[in-house]
């Protein structure tokens, strides 16, 4: 079944189900619409199980999949995963459904009817397939931009008051972004007809010989776009206004999975395509990402509200990724490979719960809490170990990740790595106070009405907690599916760790 | 003295003539068929008439191989007085198709309740006893369909001119046709009449530099023909002012027909007042007229000089970009917006016309100016035609409600008429999966290839402009809520089915263009 | 035969139809001095066509001529409406299209 | 010295299992939920008691040992790795892991005993016992982690764990603030630790103890002190050592039993084994033990100064927690010299103060939870078991021959005299004012009056509680036999290297009744101060300016809001707004701007045909004025 068009199906798959929810019989219950929705998600967790099973960690791309799509463009349908793709793909699935279970009731209340938030939800999980596992410049492209309509949708149709504008924040930023990345797309084109028959396969394109000025403006282009996507300081405002307005559901699917496409395209395409404009920018990056590591916290810090105060840690955690990305060494990068999938879970289980408490009492507002660990203790837990993961404590998935970063960054330079490490600190703050003024303290009057989580919060909350458990303790199956990714990004773009000052202990470890 | 009977290619001209023949006959029918019959039989003649245009010039696209690797080149025709190579022919299909479409927004007669959009007795005054008696005899203009064909054999003669002469005809038999029609609106007649008044003075006062611009360039190559005005560039010879001063002329009075900036005001106002269906034809197809002539001229006559206005046009690129996205950002009626996205459109189409290099320095395989605009003008055309058609739809008492604050709360009353309305804007502001994208991909890799960087730079940033208002008309439609008395009529098959089309088309170009944009590759080049 | 001075004329009739157009309110005046810049054109053509020796000038200038009444037809049309509706046949007046 | 450990096999493969039980027992009581809540604290109990089994078990395997043999690691799994970067999930067990051990599971079985009867009333005893349980599997990881990374996941575990301890009653604010405050704290010091692990890769490429060990001595001088400051930061937030020293105190917010096991016997403690274990850097930099010798002196006179003016029984503790760790630091420092001694008096330190936390928590039990010892006095008749064992850590902590603290103390001020003066007369002076507050605590509490409140009867705790105060006292009295033969110098000297003797012209009799009689004065001074006069039962509000800092914590807190917190959040809210308004706002001028500019140019479309005209004549111009401009400028 080597030929079996694994990606493809699971493309299909959600994107059917998606055109399928509006076409379900009117007399379907919305209950029963649903849970066909859910049904399809779990199929593709299924399917997404399926492939990681398969999965070769050594094999390269795999489940590739390619054909001419527009000859004229260069452009091809082609498909397939390494590494670092499959683990988004595999957040993907593993998330969709979690957050259809955990916002079962979201879309009730929104603009439109349930069913359509589900189908949106749907479409979003094929286009987010399709994004993490396109292997070609042009189709990533489509995806890329495609993604922001069903988000555009649900942030619009199905948020709080200051819905309408942020959605429009959010895609103006975004289409910003997309369309500046655009321009450096038709530059790879040019580029590529240059050397002959155009092409947009990124291993056509990795073997082009870009000159130094033209790799730099192409590899910017792509940067402002992935920056903006991952937001980092100055462009990141578009993000807690969204979060603030999205419903929780929504928030993990933008935070989690789609923002994850700027992290991924930083490593999938300015690392591999840009070799030399990667190392050019890294000090400017790796500036922008400590000021975003730092400035994110702080802000989070001062955060009334507790979505967007979700959303400024995940511009802090942003940072971090970034910083690992482009501090080209293998701890920093495969700490942002690991961070990109960590983060996914931690920023998830943290919006959710949120999201049960605010659901609950109907105020985003820190203020409007005190002592809700008395009224609902599990909720008050599962809060707690979402915050501790965001504030990386070692024990939960997110360390490894953060810590790696950070040795990372300390190879580059000590100073970036002292300087990142503050947002250690900065994150017990955030989480911490939150928490303190929320749960801890007398009971408010008007929480105690506050009821603990039902069977189906728990249910969706529980497996990103026991994954994020598991993970951290025995992160081996996800790193070692980095690894191989990991090696090829830092071999592409030409980098090499620097040997330890001391010792020619190449064995690493003891014994 | 002896006269030689021109030779003309009958056949292969035949598309042009059953047009004009189509044209006349309506002229004839106006006078001979009874009234209550004159409707049907002119629709039916139109139709009946583009259909068999549209299968001819097939016919004759055909004999160029198109659909072979080996595309055969085309020929020049009527005593070297037309081109029919490929872009022309593809121009005319375009135009015959949109006009196609057109015919069935003017035929449309559900909306009014029985007649068409169009003035019941142009020559009675608005809103005296005469008006009313018309209106309640349903009298109407049935001549439009006749001036339609008139405008559309303009159309073909423009972009496939050999010679000035030509062309100059083709742009007054393309022009004058649509000035009336713009003045003929059954509802707001002041508006249309207005909008028709600046039409033609502007259309005239243009005409006048295109004019102008021709006796200087003939002038300056002692020719009006382009193969010769081409050698007499290449070759230098003749004073370069009496050249410049030409080409500028008569770029002025293309880039007016086109609406770039800085000839870009009439653009908004005529749009505006004039029918609806009359602006999506005016938008679609003069379009694609102006462009096909304004590149056939710079591309075959002034190639040779694309040094001399190159930079004119970079900035005219720019210019019209900027004007069209910022200027539309603060409209508050629809058609209105639609012009001005029209001008921001033309903008980037421009910057395909800067793809200009000489054909050696094009990779095999790689997008050619051409073929990017003239793939440009499909999408732009289908996805414009069905707009209109839709802002046809939405009414209120007083006939079609284009005020923006009308539209507020669509989607949750209309959820099929807003939701392909999106649909649209999300392929004007160019979002990938719709025509909008791969058609602007095209145009900004031609002018890319030719290392207009900054022109590039130019038009993301327009186009992230320009998606800010065609979101803001998406946010009124869906997230907020309806106020007033507007509805959404149901138009009959017609309109229907030309919205139908051109959604369809914005799908499909969007997701396979690719056999397009190859049949393109092979006939987009120029014969000289 | 020096073209020149009949350029220069033809040159001055076109800026004096220019001008006409950007300065008379009359609609017909308007139109008539855009009639003034053809007629300029077509002595440059005339011009041109001896200077070059050729006829195609000429032929273009009978072209232009015909196209310049068609636009006469057209638009004495419009006008005529516009006068009617407005009682007026300033082109200041037909200013309900703006911003 | 080197570690160069070999797999274990035999009796040591038990060695995860010390770690898993209690985890197990953590991990049933936190995630069993109300189900396990009749049996949940004797479940905790069993596991910690099962712990101290094996530990003593694994100790006497490897007591059998020769001395050159005495390290196993166990190789549990690999925990992550990236380029040649690879951490694993070791255990180290050696003689140094094998007392912390004997210390964690021994002391925590007591506390967790105690504890059956202390938390009897509380509803959420189960996840006071599941908490407890966590914090000894974290604890035992770091002091079996055979990595730094490792150490660090036991770090941050146990730091969790008083997280969750001191804010154990988070319907108290202030225990809520407390709990955060500690851990934010501690966080800080993780700078130093993070750092100090990046640090030592970069070096060595690896931060296994064996790479490091093995290499240490190839590094420069300024890497190895950097590591080793940045190490002592690590240390000075979980040992509560100046200038991170201001958590502590407020940790008292938590139930006793916690402030006896987590911030007195073992968790704050865990920065001298930092340093310990490190000791093949600390020993190879001056500059840093310096820093280390200076951070322990400070903290040991503050603590003490602290304890001093403190009424709150627990409070007082605390101060002398600080302090006492001072000193374990400052052992720390002195270097082979003193690392022996440092982990003797840890191990001292845990017994007597453990000792006496549980006796406070003991006098509360009786005294309805209340902490001012100004409402205690002559609690000796009413609690007579308290009063004895509380007793025997009062003359342990004193350093009173022949209880344990004579011998670990006095050995510490005596190495400190060897190292330099200043710091051992610091050391000396530190050991008179100990002498001072522990009396003067003694005093209020058990000795003078009566100045209960009304309706309060105190009464001596249940048997459950009081056997572990017995067992405690026993060790108390008992523990300076550890030095007996030099054997507790001998047994680390695999860990930490050859002991080296410093000799002092007063000789060590000599030195011993020096500070014996230091310490006679501090008794004599709190014996006229406070035994002989009555004792107010509100705090007296005049006093000196001493008096005023010492019971402000030396302003420690006072510094950190002035200093850090008041404009950080002036800071911040100056930030929240400048996001708003400057980051944000530009990019939405910007649409503003086109939008008003679009207004603006608007009103050029002004609807007059002529005027269009213009501008089509004025592009005219403007394109022929370009080409002209082209081609002749």
């Amino acid at each position: 079944m080597s030929d079996f068009p694994w990606l493809t199906v699971m493309l299909v798959v959600p994107f059917l189900g998606a055109v399928a929810m509006p076409l379900l019989p009117k007399s379907l219950s919305v209950e029963n619409a649903k849970r066909f929705a859910l049904s399809v998600a779990g199929v593709e967790l299924v399917l997404g199980v399926i492939i990681g099973l398969k999965f070769h960690n050594d094999g390269g791309v795999q489940f590739t999949e390619n054909h001419e799509w527009i000859k004229a463009f260069g452009a091809h349908y082609a498909l397939g995963v390494e590494g670092l793709g499959l683990s988004l793909v595999l957040l993907t699935v593993i998330l969709t459904p979690i957050v259809m279970l955990a916002g079962w009731n979201d879309g009730d209340e929104g603009r439109w009817s349930p069913r359509a938030f589900f189908a949106w939800m749907l479409a979003l999980e094929a286009l987010a397939v399709g994004v993490f596992s396109a292997t070609d410049v042009f189709l990533f492209y489509v995806f890329f931009e495609a993604t922001l309509i069903p988000i555009y949708f649900l942030v619009g149709g199905y948020g709080g008051p200051k819905r309408a504008k942020a959605a429009v924040k959010f895609l103006l930023y975004n289409l910003f972004g997309g369309l500046v990345m655009l321009a450096a797309v038709i530059g790879l084109y040019v580029e590529s007809a240059k050397a002959g028959h155009p092409s947009y396969l990124i291993s056509d394109l990795a073997k082009l010989d870009i000159s130094t000025d033209v790799g730099r403006w192409l590899f910017l282009g792509f940067m402002v776009a992935f920056v903006v996507k991952a937001p980092l300081f100055p462009v990141h405002t578009w993000l807690p206004d969204t979060s603030e307005s999205a419903t929780p559901g929504t928030s993990v699917l933008l935070v989690s999975i789609l923002d994850k496409i700027g992290s991924f395209g930083m490593v999938r395409f300015c690392l591999s395509l840009f070799p030399e404009a990667s190392h050019w920018a890294t000090p400017a990056v790796v500036v922008l990402a400590i000021i975003s590591i730092i400035y994110g916290a702080l802000m989070a810090i001062g955060e009334d509200d507790i979505l967007r105060l979700i959303a400024y840690t995940s511009v802090s955690h942003f940072g971090f990724i970034v910083l690992g990305i482009f501090v080209l060494n293998s701890q920093g990068l495969q700490g942002s490979n690991l961070y990109m999938f960590n983060h996914g879970l931690s920023t998830a289980a943290l919006f959710l719960v949120a999201g049960y408490l605010i659901k609950r009492h109907g105020s985003a507002s820190i203020r409007d809490y005190a002592g809700v660990e008395k009224a609902a203790p599990l909720l008050a837990g599962f809060l707690l170990i979402s915050g501790l993961a965001v504030l990386s404590l070692p024990g939960l998935s997110p360390f490894v990740s953060e810590f790696l970063v950070i040795v990372g960054a300390f190879v580059y330079s000590p100073w970036a790595g002292a300087f990142a490490v503050t947002g250690i600190v900065l994150a017990a703050i955030y989480v911490l106070l939150m928490y303190q003024r929320t749960m801890t303290g007398p009971l408010r009057e008007d929480n105690a009405t506050i009821t603990d989580l039902n069977l189906r919060e728990k249910v969706a909350v529980v497996p990103v907690l026991l994954l994020m458990i598991i993970l951290g303790l025995f992160p081996k199956p996800l790193a070692d599916m980095l690894n191989p990714s990991t090696d090829h990004s830092l071999s592409q773009v030409g980098a090499k760790d620097p040997a330890p000052t001391v010792s020619d202990s190449a064995e690493g470890s003891a014994q | 003295m002896k006269f030689d009977a021109p030779h003309l290619e009958y056949s292969q001209l035949a598309p042009l003539l059953i047009v004009l023949g189509v044209a006349t006959i309506g002229v004839l029918v106006e006078a001979a068929v009874p009234r209550t019959q004159r409707y049907a039989v002119q629709v039916g003649l139109a139709i009946a008439g583009t259909v068999a245009a549209i299968a001819d010039t097939i016919w004759v696209f055909n004999k160029l191989h198109p659909w072979s690797g080996e595309a055969k080149p085309g020929r020049i025709v009527a005593e070297s007085a037309l081109t029919l190579d490929g872009p022309a022919i593809f121009c005319w299909i375009l135009v015959l198709v949109f006009s196609l479409l057109s015919i069935l927004l003017f035929a449309e007669r559900r909306l009014e309740g029985g007649v068409t959009a169009f003035a019941g007795q142009a020559a009675a005054l608005p809103g005296t006893e005469a008006e009313r008696e018309a209106s309640t005899r349903g009298l109407e203009h049935t001549e439009v369909f006749p001036l339609l064909m008139f405008a559309v054999a303009g159309m073909m003669i423009f972009p496939a001119a050999n010679d000035l002469i030509t062309m100059f005809v083709g742009l007054e038999v393309l022009s004058l046709p649509l000035y009336l029609l713009c003045g003929l609106a059954r509802r707001r007649r002041l508006l249309s009449q207005e909008a028709a008044l600046k039409y033609f003075m502007l259309g005239a006062f243009s005409s006048g530099f295109f004019v102008y611009g021709m006796a200087l360039v003939y002038g300056y190559a002692g020719s009006m023909q382009f193969d010769k005005i081409a050698f007499a560039v290449s070759a230098g010879s003749g004073s370069h002012a009496l050249l410049l001063g030409g080409m500028g002329m008569l770029l002025v009075g293309l880039l007016f027909k086109v609406g770039a900036a800085p000839f870009q005001a009439w653009v908004p106002d005529v749009y505006q007042g004039a029918p609806t269906s009359v602006t999506a034809f005016m938008a679609a197809g003069t379009k694609v007229a102006a462009f096909g002539a304004l590149f056939r001229l710079f591309y075959v006559a002034f190639g040779g000089a694309r040094w001399d206005w190159m930079p004119v046009a970079w900035g005219v690129a720019i210019l019209t970009m900027v004007v069209g996205s910022v200027m539309a950002l603060s409209q508050t009626d629809v058609k209105r917006l639609l012009a001005y996205s029209s001008v921001a459109h033309a903008g980037f189409m421009m910057t395909a016309f800067l793809g200009a290099r000489s054909l050696a320095d094009i990779g095999p395989g790689e997008i050619q100016p051409v073929q990017a605009v003239l793939f440009y003008l499909t999408t732009y055309g289908l996805t414009n035609l069905a707009a209109f058609a839709i802002v046809t739809l939405v009414r209120d008492p007083s006939g079609e409600a284009t005020s923006m604050s009308a539209w507020t709360g669509l989607g949750k009353h209309s959820p099929l008429v807003a939701g392909i309305f999106s649909f649209l804007l999300l392929g004007l502001a160019g979002i990938p999966l719709t025509s909008g994208f791969t058609g602007k991909w095209a145009v900004f890799t031609s002018a890319a290839s030719a290392g207009a960087w900054p022109v590039v730079i130019v038009a993301v940033l327009g186009s992230a402009a320009a998606a800010f208002f065609y979101v803001r008309i998406i946010v009124l439609m869906f997230f907020t809520d309806p106020v007033g008395e507007t509805s959404v009529a149901i138009p009959s098959v017609m309109t229907s089915s030309v919205i139908a089309i051109g959604a369809a088309g914005t799908l499909v170009l969007g997701v396979v263009p690719g056999p397009l944009l190859d049949l393109l590759g092979r006939v987009a080049e120029f014969v000289r | 035969m020096s073209v020149t001075p009949f350029i220069v004329l033809s040159a001055i009739l076109f800026t004096i139809g220019c001008v006409g157009v950007l300065t008379r309110r009359n609609a017909i005046v308007v139109f008539m001095c855009v009639e003034l810049m053809l007629n300029a054109s077509n002595l440059a053509l005339v011009t041109f066509s001896r200077a070059n020796g050729n006829l195609d000038g000429q032929i273009a200038a009978f072209f232009v001529m015909v196209v310049a009444a068609a636009e006469v037809v057209v638009g004495l049309a419009i006008i005529m409406t516009i006068f009617r509706s407005r009682r007026s046949a300033s082109v200041d007046d037909a200013s309900l299209l703006k911003y | 010295m080197h570690v160069t450990a070999v797999q274990t096999d035999g009796v040591f493969s038990i060695l995860w299992l010390v770690i898993a039980l209690p985890a197990l027992g953590a991990l049933v009581l936190l995630a069993g939920g109300k189900r396990t809540d009749k049996w949940g604290h004797w479940l905790g109990v069993a596991t910690v008691a099962a712990s101290f089994v094996l530990s003593l078990i694994l100790f006497f395997a490897l007591l059998g040992k020769d001395e050159g043999e005495r390290q196993y690691t166990q190789h549990l799994w690999n925990w992550f790795s990236a380029g040649s970067y690879s951490v694993n999930i070791d255990l180290l067990y050696d003689p140094l892991s094998a007392v912390f051990l004997l210390l964690i599971t021994g002391v925590g079985a007591l506390i967790h005993v105690y504890s059956v009867g202390y938390m009897e009333h509380d509803e959420r005893r189960r996840r006071f016992f599941g908490y407890l349980n966590l914090f000894v599997a974290s604890m035992l990881v770091l002091v079996l982690a055979a990595d730094y990374v490792g150490v660090f996941l036991g770090w941050e575990g146990v730091g969790l764990a008083s997280y969750l301890l001191i804010g154990f009653w988070q319907h108290k604010p202030s225990a809520a603030a407390a709990a955060k405050k500690a851990f934010v704290i501690n966080r800080v010091g993780d700078i130093g630790l993070s750092l100090g692990a990046s640090l030592i890769f970069v070096t060595f490429g690896s931060t296994s103890f064996a790479v490091v060990s093995a290499h240490a001595d190839k590094a420069s001088g300024a890497t190895l002190t950097a590591i080793g400051l940045l190490l002592l930061l690590a240390a000075c937030g979980k040992s509560a050592q100046f200038p991170l020293q201001t958590w502590l105190l407020d940790a008292m917010e938590g139930p006793t039993p916690v402030s006896a096991l987590i911030h007195a016997a073992t968790m704050v403690t865990a920065g001298v084994y930092l340093i310990v274990r490190s000791n093949f850097i600390f020993s190879l930099t001056e500059d840093a033990r310096t820093g280390v010798i200076i951070v322990g002196t400070i903290t040991l006179l503050m603590g003490a100064v602290i304890g001093c003016a403190k009424d709150d029984i627990k409070k007082a503790l605390a101060g002398s927690t600080m302090s006492q760790i001072g000193y374990m630091v400052l052992a720390a420092g002195l270097g082979p010299a003193g690392y022996a001694f440092a982990i003797f008096h840890l191990l001292t330190h845990g017994f007597f103060k453990a000792n006496m936390f549980l006796g406070a928590g003991s006098v509360m039990h009786g005294m309805d939870d209340d902490v001012n010892m100004r409402h205690y006095g002559a609690l000796r008749k009413a609690m007579p078991i308290t009063f004895a064992t509380f007793g025997i850590g009062y003359l342990a902590i004193l350093g009173v021959p022949p209880f344990a603290g004579f011998w670990s103390k006095d050995k510490i001020i005596e190495t400190a005299f060897g190292d330099n003066f200043l710091v051992g007369m610091c050391a000396l002076i530190g050991a008179g004012v100990t002498a001072f507050y522990m009396t003067r605590l003694m005093l209020l509490t058990f000795g003078t009056t009566k100045r209960w409140e009304k309706g309060v009867h105190p009464h001596e705790s249940p048997k459950v509680m009081t056997y572990p105060l017995i067992a405690l006292a026993v060790l108390s009295a008992g523990g300076g036999l550890l030095l007996a033969g030099d054997w507790i110098v001998d047994w680390l000297t695999p860990v930490v290297g050859e002991h080296e003797e410093h000799h002092l012209a007063v000789g060590a009799v000599g030195m011993s009744l020096i500070a014996l009689a230091v310490v006679a004065a501090g008794v004599a001074v709190a014996w006229f101060l406070v035994g002989k006069r009555p004792v107010p039962k509100e705090a007296p509000s005049k006093v000196s300016v001493f008096t005023r800092a010492a019971r402000a914590d030396l302003y420690g807190d006072a510094f950190n809001d002035e200093v850090i917190i008041k404009p950080g959040v002036v800071g911040i809210r100056g930030l929240a707004t400048v996001d708003r308004s400057v980051v944000d706002g530009l990019v939405e001028g910007l649409a503003v701007a086109l939008t008003a500019i679009s207004a603006t140019f608007r009103r050029v479309q002004n609807g007059l045909v002529r005027s269009y005209a213009l501008t089509l004549l004025g592009g005219a111009a403007l394109v022929l004025l370009t080409l002209l401009a082209v081609n002749f400028g």
